[in-house]
């Protein structure tokens, strides 16, 4: 018996890896998150049949409440609240880690007298984990939810607390291997790390969520990799593995793109960022931008051969990545040739832009990367922003005292005519301000993106 | 469990971050977002461990964490996958 | 052995096919003939096997065999890395 | 003791890992190959503190004897003869596991009474393809290097044969499994293994060997596997998996760029192949064909600005890389654009005209694969065919009878002229006519490859 699910244990862990390995191209990628879901279905069934599990009526009520709770949020959540999400579903998993941690602890206390040392060790590093992950992303979902404060909150000797306060459950955790009947080393333990999941999130910025998420993430696949060490259960190791993985992975692409450590977004390091920018607006008024109304705008587009649209994290807010389907729709009808170029790091997570732009229904094979369209921007006759910002500075190309110096940007001042649509000239996430603004061949044009858009889609109906 | 056991465990452990991150350096920036929240619906594979502990035959304080427990670890593998498929169908080539 | 502890051989071996075939995927074709030799070189692991057999305490059938198994290891393994440093060492951007 | 070299060989298994890695870049290349060495070096190092290492004297005898063989052999070898050369590796690494389980049997059966399941079905298993990867990669070698007969070996009764030698091995490997004191079960094994390695490789043509070899290669990972799980020692079973997959990858991509399957060349489907082409020489006489000599073909490379180079199977015959790479220094002098075009499956091995380029100091970002260069002979002034024929036979696009339609190709005969050095009209290894000899803008340059090259070089020299 405990060979057959130890088989379909290492099937379903087969089937993690193809769900992910699928995930690599827009073709497969849904018959691979369909093949992963699989997997934990085979997974689940196959732990149904152990021995161990004697009772089903709580089983049955658990699974149905979970169900019912993930269905609803799963199918209520905007696409723009995909990073909230994350982070909701990724506190949910770290503390189920942790309350496992628990539970084996006590069923295993009850079996035997005492735990042996690498079973304790893989507890108690289960339970930190795990709290941490927990409380953390409930922090991160409240910021970026506007429930908790955005801001970067700095207090005195922040990092000396969080420093003694990992050191002390570090001790608590060598004191519980020592002697693993002192259950209340446990519970210090997991109080201390639900306080430093905390301590942890919250000096980072609002804007900087998306990196703390993908960061917890990556721990909540550790923690079920630990769980995996307490159970002896390779199919846990592999999943928490590749889980760990994937979000070490994201976050370290976040930070590149943004041309920053990861040290310096943990400890909060830009408080600017996700601000008004309220400090880079002095000299702002002095230089003068020029501003085009919707009908001129119209008709520079209506005489281009070849349009690009540069999204940013403007588009999600304003929610106008429909308005812009829109918008390439019409020009595409009057033969203009439009094409979308996505930075690595507009918007606020990982591909972003590009799951709002599938929601809008606009065909991946239009979206282009930076460098396939790059190269490609001397031949463009419009380049249109629609609230992007720090994506398309050019300071990052050329001003070595620029926070953002060497990040890759999307070269769109080299196209004929840059068209900026946003709000203001206020400042993006990173809280510079950006010279595109100020081109001779740039206009501005002012607005919410989605009515902005929507007008100009319009005009151009109208001519 | 004995210490090489353990190391059988760790060799497992080294051997799945290696696949983990072939398979994810090659996942494009299209598809980030659906990597994000798809593999944090793997993540919810501590249900696993949450059904061992529900599922016991008395009712103890074992039983009520791993209720909890498993509560939490549905919400995040329904939700995760259920919404990582509502994203992948949108993903489409006209 | 057990037939558990064999299906946790079998996790390592799948994992490890795993690997082998995403990182082998990526070699590009230039490379091919010194990949060909250098993994035929870490296929002499089993030179770990005829260690074993050919330091056995008493001269047995066993030792015979094992010295047998060791001087072929031993061929493929510092034949194969020395042949594919030779090969690797010519390729250069100038 | 036992952990510390469980963890070392964890990391030799990690090096292996990362050795194979770093084989994805020329740059890096060597380093991998070296960390891959070190991880071997640490894998023998530990062995020998194991506690059943007790007498050193063969072990020291078999470390020097092995190692004076296997240094000679690599240094001695000429860069034609690799193909060889790995498999005569091979085949010993085959031997070597045999061996190890034979060795490892009586071992264990000296120290228990009997063996229990699991052990006693891998060491069948490890006898069985160590057997066949030893006598078959001989005999791979005997063809290539022409002592056994290249020719497609068939006998009455082929395949039943084979089948009925491999069920009887199968049969004694179910006896010795029930009951494991039957050692003469485990000689007949490797009896039948043995005759079966050669049954099954003397029937491959001389030309498909590498195929063969790539696959016995897959074999001799797969039985290093088997002794890691009857060792149960992990380090041997990732080693070992690691060139499993390697050795089938190679063997698919070979086949695909034969545009065969593998079943095809391993029941030695193509008769024709390798041969001299007797069977196609019937209407070649009657078409005509424009010749050059060597003083015609300079002047048409003078007066070119751009040239492509094209090795094949020939150029390695020829031996005559530095001869091709002295000639891309004379019209680089000149001011002449040279590039090397380099067919997946040119030559005879995976890489074959990469490492001989190599090895005549050609830079490899001059190199081009075909997805590189194809879309751009259009633009080529002179393409010249250095003892390539089937990976530049335009009937691979069109004519659907042919064998090798489907098969990518370079697309030579788009350039503006191609010179085709061959001795001959002869066809190459598919045994098939080529229409490009043919063409209205071919000129046939016939001659030894590295005599006409000079020829051509020092004619070139003297304008
Ligand atoms: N994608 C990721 O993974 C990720 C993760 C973390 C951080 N980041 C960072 O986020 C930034 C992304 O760059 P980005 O160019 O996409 O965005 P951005 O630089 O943050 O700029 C967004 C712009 O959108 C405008 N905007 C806001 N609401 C709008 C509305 N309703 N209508 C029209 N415009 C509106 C804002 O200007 P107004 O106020 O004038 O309208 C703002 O300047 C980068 O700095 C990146 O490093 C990205
Ligand atoms: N690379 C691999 O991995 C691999 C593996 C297995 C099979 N193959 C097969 O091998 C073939 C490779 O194609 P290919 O175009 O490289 O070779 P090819 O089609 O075999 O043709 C080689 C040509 O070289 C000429 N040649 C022989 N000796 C010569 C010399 N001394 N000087 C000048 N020319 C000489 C021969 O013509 P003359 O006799 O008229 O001189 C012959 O036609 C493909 O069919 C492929 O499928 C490749």
């Amino acid at each position: 018996m405990q060979i057959v699910s130890y088989l379909i244990y290492l099937i379903a862990s087969v089937l993690f890896i193809f769900g992910i390995k699928k995930l690599g191209s827009p073709k497969t990628a849904r018959q691979g998150n369909m093949l992963s879901s699989l997997g934990m279905f085979l997974a689940v069934v196959v732990t149904l049949l152990d021995q161990r599990v004697l009772t089903f009526e709580y089983i049955i009520i658990g699974i149905v409440v979970g169900s019912a709770i993930g269905s609803v949020m799963a199918l209520k959540v905007p696409m723009t609240g995909m990073p909230q999400m994350v982070g909701l579903l990724n506190g949910f998993g770290g503390g189920a880690s942790a309350l496992v941690a628990f539970a084996e602890f006590y069923h295993l206390s009850d079996v035997h007298s005492a735990l042996d040392i690498p079973t304790s060790v893989t507890v108690v590093l289960s339970i930190i984990i795990g709290s941490v992950t927990f409380t953390g992303s409930l922090i991160a979902f409240g910021k970026l939810q506007e429930i908790v404060t955005g801001k970067v909150v700095k207090y005195p000797l922040q990092n000396p607390i969080n420093v003694l306060l990992f050191l002390v459950s570090v001790a608590a955790g060598v004191f519980f291997v020592i002697d693993p009947a002192q259950i209340d080393m446990l519970f210090l333990i997991a109080g201390i790390s639900l306080v430093l999941g905390v301590l942890l999130v919250l000096p980072i910025g609002g804007a900087d969520m998306p990196v703390a998420i993908s960061l917890l993430n990556s721990y909540s696949g550790i923690a079920a990799s630990m769980t995996g060490f307490v159970l002896n259960n390779n199919m846990l190791i592999i999943a928490g593995a590749l889980v760990g993985a994937s979000g070490i992975i994201l976050t370290i692409i976040m930070c590149k793109g943004m041309n920053r450590s990861l040290m310096n977004v943990v400890l909060g390091g830009w408080e600017t960022a996700g601000g008004t920018g309220a400090a880079a607006g002095g000299d702002k008024a002095q230089k003068p931008v020029k501003s085009v109304d919707p009908e001129e705008a119209a008709m520079l587009f209506d005489s281009a051969q070849n349009v690009v649209i540069v999204p940013g994290y403007g588009m999600a807010v304003a929610q106008a990545q429909h308005a812009v389907r829109e918008l390439a729709n019409v020009l595409e009808k009057k033969g203009i040739n439009v094409r979308f170029a996505i930075h690595p790091v507009a918007g606020r997570m990982p591909g972003h832009m590009n799951v709002l732009l599938a929601e809008a229904q606009v065909s991946y094979d239009k979206l282009y990367a930076l460098e396939d369209i790059n190269d490609d921007f001397n031949n463009v006759d419009v380049a249109f922003i629609v609230g992007a910002n720090d994506v398309v500075n050019p300071a990052a190309r050329h001003d070595k005292n620029s926070p953002i110096y060497g990040m890759p940007i999307l070269n769109v001042d080299y196209s004929k005519t840059v068209v900026v649509n946003k709000r203001s000239l206020n400042v993006g996430y990173a809280g510079i301000d950006n010279e595109l603004f100020y081109g001779d061949n740039t206009l501005m044009y002012f607005g919410d993106a989605k009515d902005a858009i929507t007008k100009l889609v319009n005009e151009i109906k109208g001519l | 469990m004995e210490i090489l056991d353990l190391l059988m465990l760790v060799y497992v452990f080294v051997l799945a971050i290696f696949v983990g991150f072939e398979l994810i350096t090659k996942v494009p920036p299209t598809l980030h977002t659906p990597l994000m929240s798809g593999s944090n619906a793997i993540s919810g594979i501590t249900i696993v461990g949450a059904l061992l502990s529900a599922g016991a035959e008395e009712f103890t304080l074992s039983t009520i964490l791993g209720l909890a427990a498993l509560i939490f670890a549905t919400i995040n593998v329904v939700g995760g996958y259920l919404v990582t498929d509502r994203m992948l169908k949108m993903f489409k080539k006209k």
